[in-house]
């Protein structure tokens, strides 16, 4: 416990078992072959040691010497790229198939196509290669030869950039307008009073109804726009009939279209609550 | 009477070299170029100030001419031919619907803000409709509306009466010569108007003008 | 043996101001321009391409030459003047190995994919490769191949024949040769056929458009 409290002690309980393991992880670390840019690229280098043409190379002795090449690598214990050990398979089948000529199923191509197509292969790659090189060495601009250090820019005038004509304009202005007025409704926001808020502001004034009293005058505060008035009246109507159902109110009207009279069904407690 | 050269014929090989590289460097540089560091690239003992000559003379009547500038010397453009450097860009592009509306509606209803426009439209503009409009030259931004938010204010240019073929922006037909003209049909609501476009460019009563750095802001600065 | 023109002693005045002109629009234009470009901006029935021949021969021996490039034409200096103006030059990204031979497999094999590309490098590519070049301007995506997950084609552009001081894609330099060793063919052994590079950007049979946002995707637009 003490030393797993102390801080030296237990970095040294940390890292004592770590410590061999890194060094093991130092060797496994994956090497690019001598800056080889893949094993395609160390077969070219290895194919130039043969100094000959490559349209002649053994393919037989360059797949010895890839071989080769890969095993002395591995004796180091240096943990190669998975794309120069597929390499290594793939030469190895080669060559058995260069060497041993078994009589393979038809699709499969014979040791001397794949080598050939791995001779293609290394042809292509080294002209592409030399056309880099020659692409490199053209006289380049701005590296080799110059353009114009101060160009004179050809100067734009706009005077007439767009057409249009008056004719376009008035067209465009003309239909659009036109769209607007036919597409573009303003539907109002109806203001609607409730049938809630009509018998809310009706039984809040049942109390002060002192005598048959026109609807319309004592509703008038809610009135205050004539869009406002055929809201007010048809709700208050409905919730003062509701209000009569219950025995609360009573109405009057002397004739059709005349004004409509509202008074307390029970005065006397009225006229109490208002004295009071 | 200006030749095309008669260096060769006069020059010895070293000296035609040295022409070259004269040439050469006031070719590519991007600045003009002092005698002194034309000199310094040549080889020892070149008479620079005779070279220099030699070449303006040679390019003297061409479609391009050795000029100094400021003591320094560059290749430029023979004056007479400054026109070949000018395009007139016209009559290709066509402004879109979207700009020819956004257009007419500033036309009839400036001073009119960008929401003002939208309300008018329908639909909100983008603000490449409006660039294309101020870099045709046709509108403006006048001022800025005294309203909350202080919108900027837009109206046509006195190129775009140009264009147009207007004498004033008052002369824009209005309702009644819209309908007769048959390009607004009958059934037109009531309420419904053709505003009686005004311009000038003094400020209404409910426009400040612009904030100094408006136009900056912008990027771009006004084309009347 | 290159003179310094004879130019005005041949040609009448119209002769002598039209190549004044065709040599101040090219010398104005630090891009090259097409023959149909000059042209435009001639009296008509100019005849632009022995204007451009004549003043092509009248700058041959001089410090900067009238060449051309991309099937366009531009005055550029004389490349045995390298050593004096390569200071200007600064120093300029040297491109990797890798990007090179990238480039190089794109030129001669366009429209070619990233693949096709893989095949012949015998590695995989890294993104950034493809990104220089595209950066660089000299290789644009072209569209895509009509075979199983529509790989992207990549091609040159117009901006990688100026550079690299090429008239046509045909120019490539050792280009008949490896038409001839097959080397172009993708197909193993080389086969009957021989493709030719194009860099047209017509589609061939087996590409298809890019996506529209092919180009967003890379954030990169077209460099030609």
């Amino acid at each position: 416990m003490a030393a797993t409290r102390d801080k030296d002690g237990q970095s040294e309980l940390w890292q004592m078992p770590d410590a061999p393991d890194r060094k093991e992880g130092d060797s496994a670390l994956v090497v690019d072959v001598d800056g080889f840019e893949g094993p395609l690229d160390l077969l070219l280098a290895l194919a130039r040691t043969q100094k000959v043409d490559l349209a002649k190379i053994s393919i037989l002795a360059l797949a010895e010497q890839y071989l080769a090449y890969i095993e002395q690598l591995r004796q180091l214990r240096l943990e190669l790229a998975a794309d120069y050990l597929v390499m290594a398979a793939w030469l190895a089948y080669l060559k058995s198939r260069l060497l041993l000529p078994a009589p393979a199923p038809d699709e499969e191509p014979s040791g001397e196509e794949m080598a050939a197509a791995l001779a293609f292969r290394l042809r292509r790659l080294e002209a592409m290669r030399d056309a880099a090189a020659k692409l490199v060495n053209r006289d380049r601009l701005g590296r080799e030869v110059f353009q114009r250090g101060m160009p004179e820019p050809v100067e734009v005038i706009q005077n007439s950039h767009y057409a249009a004509t008056l004719y376009d304009l008035l067209t465009a202005y003309a239909s659009q307008r036109q769209r607007q007025m036919v597409s573009v409704v303003h539907v109002r926001r109806r203001q609607v009073w409730s049938l809630a808020e009509a018998r809310e502001v009706l039984t809040r004034m049942i109390g002060s109804i002192a005598d048959w009293t026109p609807v319309d005058v004592f509703l008038s505060p809610w009135i205050q726009t004539p869009e406002m008035r055929a809201t007010v009246l048809a709700s208050s109507f409905s919730a003062s009939l509701e209000l009569v159902r219950e025995g609360r109110v009573e109405l009057r009207q002397t004739a059709p279209f005349s004004s409509l009279y509202m008074r307390d069904r029970d005065r006397d407690g009225a006229e109490g609550k208002n004295d009071a | 009477m200006p030749d095309f050269g008669n260096l060769t014929l006069l020059a010895p090989e070293e000296r035609r070299m040295a022409l070259r590289m004269v040439e050469a460097m006031l070719f590519a540089s991007a600045q003009p170029l002092g005698a002194r560091e034309i000199a310094a690239r040549l080889p020892e003992g070149s008479d620079v100030e005779a070279l220099i000559r030699e070449l303006e003379h040679a390019y003297s009547g061409r479609g391009v001419n050795l000029v100094q500038v400021a003591g320094k010397y560059m290749f430029r453009t023979a004056s007479d031919l400054a026109f070949l450097l000018q395009r007139d860009a016209g009559d290709q592009k066509k402004l879109s619907r979207a700009a020819l509306e956004t257009l007419a509606i500033i036309a009839y209803h400036q001073p009119v803000t960008r929401a003002e426009i939208e309300e008018i439209r329908g639909v909100s503009i983008s603000k490449g409709t409006l660039d294309v409009l101020m870099e045709a030259g046709w509108i403006k931004m006048r001022g800025r509306r005294r309203t909350p938010g202080r919108p900027v204010t837009y109206g046509t240019t006195e190129a775009f009466l140009v264009h147009f073929g207007l004498e004033a922006i008052g002369d824009l037909p209005g309702l009644e010569e819209l309908k007769g003209a048959g390009l607004l049909d009958g059934r037109i609501p009531p309420g419904f108007s053709v505003p009686e476009p005004r311009d000038g460019d003094a400020l209404r009563d409910d426009e400040d003008p612009l904030d100094p750095d408006d136009l900056l802001a912008a990027g771009l600065s006004e084309h009347d």
